[in-house]
């Protein structure tokens, strides 16, 4: 009936940061680490919320999720451990134990790409300044250089043994 | 948002494409009609020139290889965040002077009904978009 | 024709073969007993051994890929060429004495009454037909 | 039985996964609530360092490549053996430092109730169990 | 009624070039860059076709397909430019600029392999006989030889100039 004024109720118009529009009614969302059960069934009411059952989390609040996400699982054959187990709030944060490093599986490497972790003692080996293709093209030059020299002397030196010790004052007449 | 992948753009009338029984696609986005369980599927074909992992010239130490990634992601209104439904994921040190190959995913899943469904790749500039039965996105009710 | 890939024979009654719901196999073709939307899918294992491209003896430069195609073509009365619905291309450079790979597709389609539904490969040569549940061919009503 | 792959074990239950209609998971197996056409599809994401055959250092001489194998199998009460509905079967020989890459399967079959479905692989270590988007398992009744 | 005389109308036993079966009735085929919207109505009648939309094409005539096939894109990563855009009846045309050359991504090459484009200029030097490997084998095996050689005639002169010419019949008390 047009004009009919309505009960002044609490404000319900959804649009307060905890009443948001969900299906037909408009109800407060779930706190984090919580799914939604059920709805909620008057205006403006709790939904039935459930803490996220072991293994899974929900890290943003005031949602209407009916399911909560499975935390990610470490990969120990990449010797990753558990930097922070996984709770109702936050998925499972893996990285390396102390004295191991990261080693990002592809490249370029970005935040959700595959990784291992190697000991440290066999990683400074590996990150030594000189890469090792520089490194191997360094001693391949020096070998070079190392028998031109020797060859150099060794010619150097046949000449030398062949001719006989030339007194001074001769030297002049052979210019 | 966990990954933040370029979403593709998809082409949704003509050809072979087709959307029908109120199911919509806009920017991006297929959205579901109605709640119920679907089977949601993609084939994105990359195909790329060969990457330095690839090329064996200096030394033989093995390198990092690339990769290439599709996952099919849903968006919805009842959580803030985008969830990864389905993910392809394969690393690439081809070779050859070039190289060109498909990832297909397919499952099923429980949606809502405004729930958007989107296709996310690592680099879109390796995705083959010249011909429409290389390279898909699709979604039915069951 | 667009593509001239030979096409493929199957077995439809022995083993997990099997037609129904009037769905007819003739001659390399699936007959679609009646218009609607159908999921078609097919899976073909390839396999063969090292080509020219993977063997790495004759110096650094890189060389072409072979490549390895799967077509599922659809032939219709209503028009007088076959279309392609589905493709699935990967370049072979495998430094292997031998390799094998499958390569899978899947997608939804309209289809009418009488439509013929076949598989085309690049090289038959190349199909592990030995298993039916390696190499297979498949549609259903949705 | 034919092949002694070890089975996977699933998650049912969390996040994306979920069992419905008395469609019922029990020690690595989907049982089969009621005979009729089901579409059956897997993906395993399976991940490994470089193995022996692409490590080029020592001489050029080709190598055997290893390779990746998934099987869904079915086990029923009305034979005492399983049989292999779906493989799919990739030789692997990279030249990179590690690899990853995806084997997709998905078919129709005409499966009776109390029928058991389960996923096979040549070798679980390989297996990439960190996400549920990358590695999956299912079957739906058409 | 067994018998009963048909009015000899216009002849319709769709077998002529222009009427073909179609689902119950015999129609007329829709023409080249036109897709069919609905069948005829009476018999060996038009059936009611519409012009592809942009990105369409249907290059056969006289055939009843109610959806144009999708024209192809040219692949620009590779390259690749539109020889001849697509229209209603062709679909698009791919290929190289001018001064540029098709180089298949694949070996054997086919009809429908991928390709790049290359610029002409480079792929002279590309294509010379010598694959380009073995050309910097060659170059580098006569570089060091060079060097070797100056550095053995070096010396060896070097030797030569200072020995003075030893008259033969002394030579005899050196050895």
């Amino acid at each position: 009936i047009p004009g009919q004024g309505s009960i002044p109720g609490p404000r319900c118009d959804c649009t307060s940061d905890f009443q948001r529009r969900n299906g037909p009614s408009c109800c407060r969302g779930c706190p984090v680490g919580h799914y939604m059960k059920t709805r909620c069934t008057e205006p403006c009411g709790n939904s039935t919320c459930l803490p996220c059952p072991q293994g899974t989390f929900l890290a943003r609040d005031n949602h209407f999720k009916d399911q909560c996400t499975r935390c990610q699982a470490c990969d120990e054959e990449a010797f990753q451990v558990a930097l922070e187990n996984c709770s109702a709030v936050a998925d499972t944060r893996c990285g390396c134990k102390p004295g191991w490093l990261i080693d990002c599986s592809v490249k370029p490497c970005r935040e959700s790409s595959p990784f291992r972790c190697r000991p440290c003692s066999g990683c400074e080996a590996m990150y030594t300044e000189l890469p090792l293709f520089w490194a191997q093209v360094l001693m391949a030059s020096l070998v070079v250089l190392f028998l031109l020299g020797a060859t150099l002397i060794y010619t150097y030196r046949r000449c030398q043994t062949r001719t006989p010790v030339v007194p001074a004052e001769k030297a002049g007449t052979e210019a | 948002p966990k990954n933040q992948f370029p979403a593709l753009h998809w082409e949704h009338e003509l050809g072979l494409a087709f959307t029908k029984n109120r199911m919509k696609y806009t920017n991006k986005f297929l959205v579901i009609p109605e709640s119920g369980d679907y089977f949601v599927y993609s084939q994105i074909t990359f195909r790329g020139t060969t990457s330095e992992c690839g090329s064996i010239r200096q030394g033989r130490q093995q390198k990092k290889p690339d990769s290439i990634i599709v996952v099919i992601t849903k968006v919805t209104d009842s959580y803030p965040e985008p969830s990864q439904l389905l993910t392809g994921t394969k690393s690439v040190c081809e070779i050859s002077s070039n190289w060109f190959q498909p990832l297909y995913l397919g499952a099923m899943f429980s949606l809502q009904e405004g729930d958007k469904l989107m296709v996310n790749v690592s680099d879109i500039s390796l995705v083959d978009y010249t011909k429409e039965d290389k390279t898909f996105f699709g979604a039915f009710l069951l």
